[in-house]
């Protein structure tokens, strides 16, 4: 049951990955992403983090994604031109990638083995503990996110005012 | 039931999709949203393993990737807005004023 | 014989006068610089009279330890200073006939600009000669050996404005050097053998050590000999003394016919224990002697500068002295020496009145009916060239009959050597009678200055006034020829006096005299030295060489006197002999082809350019070049493209992931 | 727990946190036309003060606060005192090289204050999770930062190019930390090297390290990762570029000794060989790559590349040494630097107006001050003895020499001669007759803020050189926060070969 | 009255100096006047050393010694002995002659020239004054930087690449020598010349030959390039030929020779007499092949560059072939080195100030205009080429003499180069003053030979002569200085020996 589930989604997540790849069209391409998000939203169900699940599709496919769309009206960005301005990127960058996952892949399912399996159902974190973690353990790294905003929010101000 | 070793397998099938993609896409937007699938990605991995070590701080770590992503999206796209008005475009391969 | 004799002051006091006038002459009056410089001369000249009054008997030498020059471990080198009879004789000659050069040149330079400049170098001069031959030890010597090289050099070239004379100094001083490398590779044998280097130090360990025949004592002996052959003008290294003419006349009689050039003799006679064990370089010596007096005396025949005919006479003379020691007759040698000292400087100074009188002229064959316009000249002259004619009862008479004599009796190859000397013999008989027919016989071809194609060998202080541009000298335009002042004439009177009578100290016993001077130097060579043979032989062979002489002058009465067309036709006749002898065997050309020239080339284009620019200054550049292009090929990644970066990213981020995972450590570990 | 009031512990962070807020909320309320070099000022006494606090911390014991997330010891307040006087100078430059009439410097001055909060966090986090935000903060503030150009096309540019590839490297290091949290369950630095301590070979752990590895490699622009260096330099302000290629790589090898000698020291037979190779190339990239240069700031990128392959030579001595030695040339580079980019800023303004090498011809003439300082600076980026360059060279390979590493000492040196040689280039062109029109004519005089940057570039240039003995005993100290090694890679094969 | 810490002070009363220099104002010939002062103010503390040095005794003097930095253990570690005594005496001397010789010639950044040239000063003497060899080492590259920079800025034509050149030339092979000394250091636990030394004859057991032959390898490179030998000499030409004279007084030879001594003979005797037969090879080389350069160029200054590349290789000769003498003669010949190219290159200089051109097809016959500098010329020339009664004969012989014992064949080679001297400057002498007065001489009226000009080139011959005449004076505290370093046997062997 699980499995087939995680074949699924598992499945629709590359699917979607590769078609944002191979889409031409930058609003193609995040809708595709979209479709990711959202599967890996189901994953994270199987995965037993339900609360993530909800704030996978609220902040990611909802918010950043629109943000992400609207950009994309607002500089209206037609397909993309095939240009050729890196061959290095084919020539390097593809073996590197295709290395990367070969490695990575190898990796994991070396130790796959220890790993063993999933336990579906069993223990629940609750958004209790959730919060007991991040308001206690993790206070500080909770605050300091407030910077972080800070930061970004003053970044965008600075960076898209326009001159006068 | 199923093994952990496919949730990070296919982790690693996504990060290296996003990197392919921010080698191939053009359009400096979709090479962005390749970075959010690399994260999201990584997600996955922290997710499984929490599952695995029925541990919370990994979800945590999850929260603040979003946070982060969040952030980032925000001033990547400012920095994209500013690219455009004095580049007038959108293409990866044409911001190239600076180079040897 | 008292405690201090104060030998440092015989060269101290040629050296204050050279201080004086080298530092203040240009300022003072000429009156006062040909002063200083006659006194510091005069001084050591009285000194080493006295010496030679009071000395005279003495057995032993006499040492005088001036301090330390050079020490390092072991070794030491000190300034210090020998007198014995050897010494003494030389110095009399130096110190007497320095002296009277120093009057004659107050006349001759009268008018030359740097007047006090001749004056400091000549006192310089006499300083190294004096402090050459007072030497206890080689290194000392060494100092006189390259400083008297210093004076000749500053000495030839004195008209330095004149490229040729210029060169020429530049020629003596190279060619000296190289006979001064001989020296100094015998002085690091000797270094190296004995640890020290003064003269009884070394003599007294080979005397000690009568088994030591030839080995590394002949070649310390060669070595010797080569330093000899470059100061004294032998072959093969003989080539800068008639250059060396370019000097000024009083120079070439001092320097270059008396005293220096025979330093080489000298040298040989002070080391005559080192050189008596190693027969091998004794007959080396005395070949090269012979050769050199008989080879010069071929080209002396036929020059026609009159000085540049006293050059290579000087040459030959010293070329019998040689032959002299290289029959280990060091005492003959000597007596040569001195006799030599005298009619050659005497030749010269008369030369140079000649020339003085002709307002420059040096050629022989636009002299001639001097006789009478120059009186003295030519009765001191005459007596010159009939003593190193060897005309008894003059003073070359005694002495070259000597060294015949003892070559003959020499035992290996002596007969040989001895024919060559008695041809030698008969060339500079005939050649200085054809020097002295075409200067003071026949009718005066003297009109202007010089011959159309002989205009490059004008008379150096003519041209240097010249040149220099002082007042031009007044005779130099003024063609009248007349006899020169009296200071000029009165050094040539003892001369000629002395070349009548200077050979009677050595009347060998056949002659009813007892060779004096050989007696006198006993002391310090030995009777080992000269060999006896029966009076009958002595003065057969005496008669001999007196005929031989008297035919090479009847020989330049025909050609030069009698029959005055005769030369012309016979070199006609012998058209290539001719040519050989008036280009000199062409031996400077022959060593600038073999050696200079070579040299040269290889060093600009081999070295220079090859070696230097090419590969190791290439080597430099070529690295930072090297560098440079790995420097483009870092800049190429930088294509500025950000996927490009991007490609560099992942690939180094797989290969990192891969090398830390499966850790390729085995390098490390 | 101690007894130390918890917000002592992050004292300087608060500080700055506090003076970054007012900035944000006076800037909007300040009329349109009046200069922000107020605001600088105030941010300068803010970073004054933050410098004064992590001083103070010296005194505190040593300790975590916060549930074990931060950790005052001599460590972290050595960085936290490195990167706040960094960040001082830095907006002194900015001060100087800023006219009244740039545009949005209070954002400038704001961006650089939490920046720097984000890099105090960095280097005082013992929770990778804080360490990650750190990251971000000091990462984004820089971003925008380099982006502040926006007339030219290259100020957005660059901040594209560094954001970009930034943040592609940012999921490389976020990859890390998932596979060690993967290994060992955990992200505090403590317990993961307890864990890997006691477990068998976690290869899980190892291919983390390797990641975390690019992600910091890619901050600290160390080759292969070093790519975006040139040319966001190039883009960037100067006075941005000054902040960037020190404070923030000053953070990141804190971090990046935090987690090596903190939380893996026993795969150090894993990352040895890495960095070993990571130095190499870094060196002789950057070396050869800034020969060919004209462009000045490009030059000094691939001088920083170089740089950093220097200090990570000293990664390899296993030792607190090496600690010591990385510390104390992140220091010195950090004040030779930073003076360089405050001489360059001054002559180039804001805005680059002297790109080239050959603009800066008879700079010494013009202003002895400025050219007598370049001159200082550069020669101690030569390593000339009695400069801090000379001496963190001479520590970093003493203690690579230590560890029985020749090889990479004789390379390093080799490569020093190498640098030599387009320093030296600049330092001629700096005593080169001036031609009429060269620009450096048109300097301004130097103003008070410039003043006392050299002042205190130089002045720790040539204490650092000259008596840099007080420095290094706190270096020490922070290295002896580890515990050293053991070291079994000391007789290396390297030894063996000679 | 030994003043206390007077090592320090004559060192870094330079540096104060040209502290001072920067603040000076530009105008008049202020500069050049302080210059002066505070050289000879050097000169003069450098002068205590002779005159209170203790010759009885060995080992150091006037040493000063405390800890400059705690870890690693570094050492301000200075002192004394013979052989480095009359080298840091040279170098005060040298600083006045190079003042006055850079009056008149350095007419325009007065200020710049004579803060580095004093900076020089201070790194010289340091050099010869540090015992401690990672304090040495700071002073041996230090001494680059003014060098370079004020080639860079008064190099005549190719100033900058010529200091490039020169730094690179000296710099990289010092990286090598950096690393060895750290090796050095890693094994020994010290920086400290003195202690090293015990140890490494102590224990030489720890050390493998190969490890030691490397390190001694990297030492010997990176002097053999400053002094310059042969293959080495690459940058020389070019900086003697861009140096302002009074740096190219000071570039080539002592520091490097010293070095050599110093360290590789200090530090490493058994290596040293590895490299011997390579080194000994490669100085006469350098002695024939300097010579037969020096005959063929027609630019002074590249002249004198080339007769100094062959006149030091008498002097590493000396030094590799470890007779007593030999490296008496060494040392000995690298101090008349310094005294006589300085005046030759002084002499160059002033005939560059008059005629602007280093080029001898264009001088002539200049005797009769500048006697006097035609006479000091002679005189210097006469010097180098060794004539005896001045230095350069006592060293030449000095070394020959003492290698001539172990090395009949190289010696007899090197010895040509004695001859080689005699003719390329008596060639130079011609071309510069003899001979009819070339165009240029001749249309062109000079100053005469100044005040300044004889205050400085006189002394400067009466010390020639000196040096020729009183040797013992001086190798006295020399041969006390490398009588450690030579080889226990005397170079004499003595005719009982040999029987």
């Amino acid at each position: 049951m699980h499995l087939v589930l995680f074949f699924i989604f598992g499945g629709l997540c590359v699917a979607g990955a590769l078609n944002l790849l191979f889409q031409r069209h930058p609003i193609n391409s995040a809708l595709s992403l979209i479709v990711v998000m959202s599967s890996l939203a189901v994953l994270y169900l199987l995965l037993g983090a339900e609360f993530l699940a909800a704030a996978q599709v609220i902040v990611y496919s909802g918010a950043i994604m629109v943000l992400f769309t609207f950009v994309i009206m607002l500089l209206n960005a037609g397909r993309e031109e095939r240009t050729h301005g890196s061959k290095a990127a084919y020539a390097i960058g593809i073996p590197g990638a295709a290395a990367l996952f070969a490695a990575l892949a190898y990796i994991f399912i070396s130790n796959g083995s220890r790993m063993g399996m999933t336990t579906p159902g069993r223990s629940l974190i609750t958004t209790t503990d959730l919060s007991r973690v991040l308001f206690r353990d993790l206070l500080l790294p909770f605050e300091v996110t407030s910077v972080l905003i800070l930061v970004a929010i003053l970044g965008a101000v600075a960076l898209a005012r326009r001159e006068h | 039931m199923v093994p952990i070793s496919y949730y990070l397998v296919l982790s690693a099938i996504l990060f290296s999709i996003g990197v392919a993609a921010f080698l191939i896409k053009r359009n400096i937007i979709t090479v962005f949203m390749s970075i959010e699938l690399m994260l999201n990605a990584v997600n996955l991995t922290f997710v499984a393993f929490a599952h695995y070590f029925h541990q919370v701080s990994g979800q945590i770590f999850v929260f603040f990737v979003m946070v982060v992503a969040a952030a980032e999206a925000a001033v990547g796209l400012a920095i994209i807005i500013a690219v455009f008005r004095t580049r007038n475009t959108l293409n990866v391969d044409q911001v190239d004023l600076m180079k040897l | 014989m008292n405690s201090s004799l104060h030998l440092w002051l015989i060269p101290l006091i040629p050296f204050a006068g050279f201080l004086a006038n080298g530092l203040a002459g240009r300022k003072l009056p000429k009156a006062l610089v040909s002063a200083i410089a006659l006194i510091a001369t005069a001084i050591p000249f009285t000194q080493v009279a006295w010496l030679w009054f009071n000395f005279h008997a003495a057995p032993a030498p006499y040492f005088e330890h001036l301090g330390t020059w050079i020490q390092t471990g072991a070794f030491r080198a000190g300034f210090d200073l020998q007198l014995d009879q050897l010494s003494l004789v030389m110095l009399l000659v130096v110190t007497g006939v320095g002296f009277l050069i120093h009057i004659y040149s107050v006349g001759y330079m009268a008018h030359e600009e740097g007047y006090w400049r001749f004056f400091a170098y000549l006192n310089l001069f006499m300083f190294f000669m004096l402090t050459l031959v007072l030497a206890e030890n080689f290194l000392l010597m060494f100092v006189g050996w390259e400083g008297v090289g210093l004076a000749s050099y500053l000495l030839i070239g004195f008209y330095y404005l004149k490229n040729s004379a210029a060169n020429a100094g530049k020629k003596a001083f190279i060619v000296n050097r190289i006979g001064d490398f001989g020296f100094l590779i015998a002085m690091f044998l000797l270094v190296a053998r004995f640890g020290t280097l003064s003269f009884s130090g070394v003599f007294a360990v080979v005397a000690q050590h009568p088994e030591w025949q030839g080995g590394f004592l002949t070649a310390i002996a060669l070595f010797l000999v080569l330093g000899a052959t470059g100061k004294s003008a032998q072959i093969p290294l003989y080539i800068w003394l008639p250059d060396a003419m370019e000097g000024p006349t009083p120079v070439s009689a001092l320097i270059h016919a008396a005293t220096m050039v025979t330093a080489g003799v000298y040298m040989i006679a002070r080391t005559h224990v080192i050189f008596n064990r190693s027969p091998l370089a004794l007959s080396v010596v005395a070949i090269i002697g012979v050769a050199t007096a008989c080879f010069a005396a071929t080209i002396g025949i036929v020059q026609t500068d009159i000085k540049r005919v006293l050059a290579y006479s000087t040459i030959s003379q010293l070329g019998y002295m040689f032959l002299a020691c290289g029959v280990a007759s060091y005492a003959s040698g000597m007596f040569h020496l001195v006799t030599h000292a005298f009619f050659k400087a005497l030749l010269f100074l008369a030369a140079g009145s000649v020339i003085h009188a002709l307002g420059g002229e040096q050629d022989m064959r636009v002299m001639g009916g001097l006789r009478r316009k120059l009186p003295v000249t030519f009765w001191t002259m005459t007596a010159a060239v009939f003593a190193i004619s060897g005309l008894p009862p003059f003073a070359g008479f005694f002495s070259k009959d000597e060294i015949l004599y003892q070559t003959f009796l020499a035992p290996n190859g002596g007969k040989v050597l001895w024919i060559v000397g008695l041809i030698t013999a008969f060339l500079t008989s005939f050649y200085m009678f054809r020097l002295w027919y075409l200067t003071f016989f026949g009718e005066s071809r003297y009109r202007n200055r010089s011959l159309p194609e002989h205009g490059a060998a004008v008379h150096a202080s003519s041209t240097s006034t010249l040149v220099l541009e002082a007042e031009p000298e007044p005779h130099a335009h003024s063609h009248d020829t007349h006899e020169s002042p009296w200071i000029m004439l009165f050094p040539l009177a003892i001369l000629g006096i002395l070349s009548l009578i200077g050979g009677w100290i050595g009347i060998p016993a056949a002659l009813g005299g007892n060779n004096e001077i050989a007696r006198f130097l006993d002391p310090v060579f030995g009777s080992s030295g000269t060999l006896q043979g029966s009076n009958q032989l002595a003065l057969t062979l005496a008669a001999v060489s007196t005929l031989v002489a008297l035919a090479g002058w009847l020989l330049a009465h025909l050609f030069y006197f009698a029959r005055p067309a005769l030369p012309a036709r016979v070199s006609s006749q012998l058209r290539g002999v001719y040519t050989l002898l008036v280009n000199k065997y062409w031996i400077d050309e022959i060593y600038g082809a073999l050696v200079v020239t070579p040299l040269l080339l290889v060093s600009r284009y081999v070295l220079k350019a090859l070696i230097d620019a090419g590969l190791i200054d290439g080597a430099t550049y070529g690295s930072a070049y090297a560098a440079r292009g790995v420097g483009a090929i870092v800049q190429r990644v930088q294509s500025g493209n950000i996927r490009s970066y991007a490609g560099w990213l992942a690939v180094g981020a797989a290969v990192l992931l891969i090398f830390t995972y499966f850790g390729f450590t085995a390098h490390f570990h | 727990m101690n007894t130390v009031p918890q917000i002592l512990r992050i004292l300087p962070e608060v500080i700055l946190t506090v003076v970054g807020v007012l900035i944000m909320l006076i800037e909007p309320v300040m009329p349109g036309r009046v200069s922000r070099k107020s605001l600088g000022w105030f941010a300068v006494v803010g970073l004054i003060l933050a410098l004064g606090a992590s001083l103070y911390q010296y005194q505190l014991p040593a300790g975590t606060a916060f549930f074990g997330t931060v950790q005052t010891d001599a460590f972290s307040v050595f960085f936290h005192v490195l990167i706040c006087g960094i960040s001082l100078v830095c907006l002194l430059i900015a001060l100087d090289a800023t006219s009244a009439q740039t545009e949005g410097m209070g954002e400038f001055y704001a961006l650089a204050i939490f920046g720097t909060v984000g890099m105090l966090f960095m280097t005082c986090a013992v929770e990778l999770l804080l360490v990650f935000i750190g990251l971000e903060i000091s990462s984004i503030s820089t971003y925008i930062l380099a982006g502040f150009r926006k007339r030219s096309a290259k100020g957005p540019e660059s901040a594209l190019k560094y954001f970009l590839l930034g943040s592609f490297a940012t999921a490389f290091f976020l990859y890390g930390i998932a596979l060690t949290f993967g290994a060992t369950g955990s992200t505090r630095i403590g317990v993961i090297s307890g864990t890997l301590a006691s477990s068998a070979t976690p290869m899980l752990a190892i291919a983390g390290l390797a990641l975390i590895i690019i992600g910091i490699g890619f901050k600290v622009s160390a080759a292969p990762f070093q790519v975006w260096t040139p040319d966001v330099y190039e883009g960037a302000p100067s006075p941005v570029v000054a902040l960037m290629s020190t404070a923030p790589k000053a953070a990141a090898f804190a971090v990046l000794l935090r987690i090596l000698f903190g939380a893996f020291p026993v795969l150090h037979s894993h990352w040895v060989p890495v960095l070993w190779w990571l130095a190499v190339l870094s060196m002789f990239i950057g070396n050869l790559g800034a020969l060919r240069q004209k462009n000045l700031k490009r030059m000094l990128a691939y001088s920083s590349i170089a740089h950093a392959g220097y200090l990570l030579v000293a990664f390899t001595a296993l030792s607190p040494d090496g600690i010591a030695a990385a510390s104390f040339y992140a220091v010195s580079y950090a004040a030779m630097n930073v003076g360089i980019f405050a001489v360059v800023s001054h002559a180039g303004g804001f805005d680059d107006r002297l790109g080239l090498i050959e603009d800066f011809g008879g700079l010494a003439y013009r202003s002895p001050l400025l050219g007598g300082s370049m001159a200082i600076f550069l020669i101690s980026l030569i390593g000339i003895p009695f400069t801090g360059g000379f001496f963190g060279k001479f520590y970093v390979f003493t203690a690579a020499i230590h560890a029985g590493f020749i090889w990479l000492a004789i390379l390093g040196l080799i490569n020093s001669g190498i640098a030599a040689y387009y320093y030296l280039r600049v330092l001629a062109t700096l005593y080169t007759r001036p031609g009429e029109s060269s620009p450096v004519g048109h300097i301004p005089r130097a103003t008070t803020p410039l003043l006392f940057a050299l002042l205190l570039t130089v002045a720790a240039t040539l204490i650092l050189g000259i008596v840099p003995g007080r420095i290094l005993a706190k270096a020490n100290a922070a290295a002896h926060t580890y515990p050293a090694v053991s070291g079994n890679t000391r007789a290396t094969t390297e030894t063996a070969q000679r | 009255m030994l003043i206390g810490h007077i090592l320090t002070l004559t060192i870094f009363v330079p540096t104060a100096g040209a502290i001072v220099v920067a603040l000076l104002p530009r105008k008049g010939r202020i500069v050049q006047w302080w210059t002066l002062l505070v050289s000879i103010v050097t000169f003069a503390l450098t002068l205590h050393f002779p005159a209170h040095f203790a010759y009885g005794q060995t080992g150091f003097q006037f040493v000063e010694n405390c800890s400059w930095i705690a870890n690693p253990a570094i050492r301000y570690h200075l002192g004394l002995d013979g052989l480095s005594m009359w080298l840091i005496v040279l170098t005060g001397f040298l600083s006045v002659v190079g003042v006055l010789a850079s009056w008149s010639a350095i007419e325009t950044r007065t200020k710049e020239f004579y803060f580095f040239f004093l900076l020089q000063q201070t790194a010289m003497i340091g050099i010869f004054a540090a015992l401690d060899i990672f304090l040495y080492y700071c002073f041996w590259e230090l001494s680059l930087i003014p060098m370079a920079i004020l080639i860079a800025i008064f190099g005549r034509e190719r100033g900058p690449r010529t200091a490039l050149k020169f730094f690179l030339y000296t710099f990289i092979p010092s990286a090598l020598f950096l690393v060895a000394i750290l090796w050095l250091y890693a094994k020994t636990g010290t920086f400290d010349y003195v202690t090293m030394r015990q140890f490494l004859i102590a224990n030489s057991a720890l050390f493998t030959p190969n490890a030691l032959f490397w390190a001694a390898l990297a030492f010997l490179v990176a002097f053999a390039v400053k002094v310059p030998v042969f293959p080495l000499h690459g940058w020389l030409g070019d900086t003697i030929s861009d140096a302002p004279t009074a740096m190219a007084m000071v570039v080539a030879g002592k520091l490097g020779l010293y070095s050599i001594l110093r360290f590789n003979l200090g530090l490493f005797p058994a290596q040293a007499r590895e490299f011997a037969p390579w080194m000994i090879a490669l100085a006469v080389i350098g002695i024939l092949y300097g010579a037969c350069i020096a005959l063929v160029q027609t630019d002074i200054k590249r002249l004198i560059a080339y007769a100094i590349l062959s006149a030091l290789s008498f002097c590493t000769l000396g030094i590799f072939c470890f007779s007593l003498s030999g490296l008496d003669g060494a040392v000995y010949q690298f101090i008349n080195e310094g005294v006589s190219g300085a005046a030759l290159l002084a002499l160059a200089g002033f005939l560059y100030e008059r005629y602007e051109t280093y080029d001898m097809q264009r001088y002539g016959g200049l005797a009769a205009r500048l006697p006097v500098l035609a006479t000091l010329f002679v005189i210097t020339c006469m010097s180098l080429i060794g004539l005896p009664l001045f230095n350069g004969f006592v060293g030449e012989f000095l070394i020959l003499s003492g290698s001539f014992a172990s090395h009949h064949g190289w010696v007899i080679a090197a010895t040509v180069g004695v001859i080689l001297a005699a003719a390329y400057m008596l060639c130079m002498i011609q071309r510069i003053f003899y001979g009819p007065e070339s165009a240029m001489v001749a249309e062109r009226p000079v100053a005469r030979f100044s005040a300044r000009e004889h205050i400085l080139l006189w002394p400067m011959a009466v010390l020639m002569l000196a040096m020729g005449v009183l040797s013992p004076f001086w190798i006295r505290a020399i041969d006390q200085g490398v009588a450690g370093l030579a080889d226990s046997a005397t170079h004499t062997i003595s005719y009982l020996e040999k029987r």
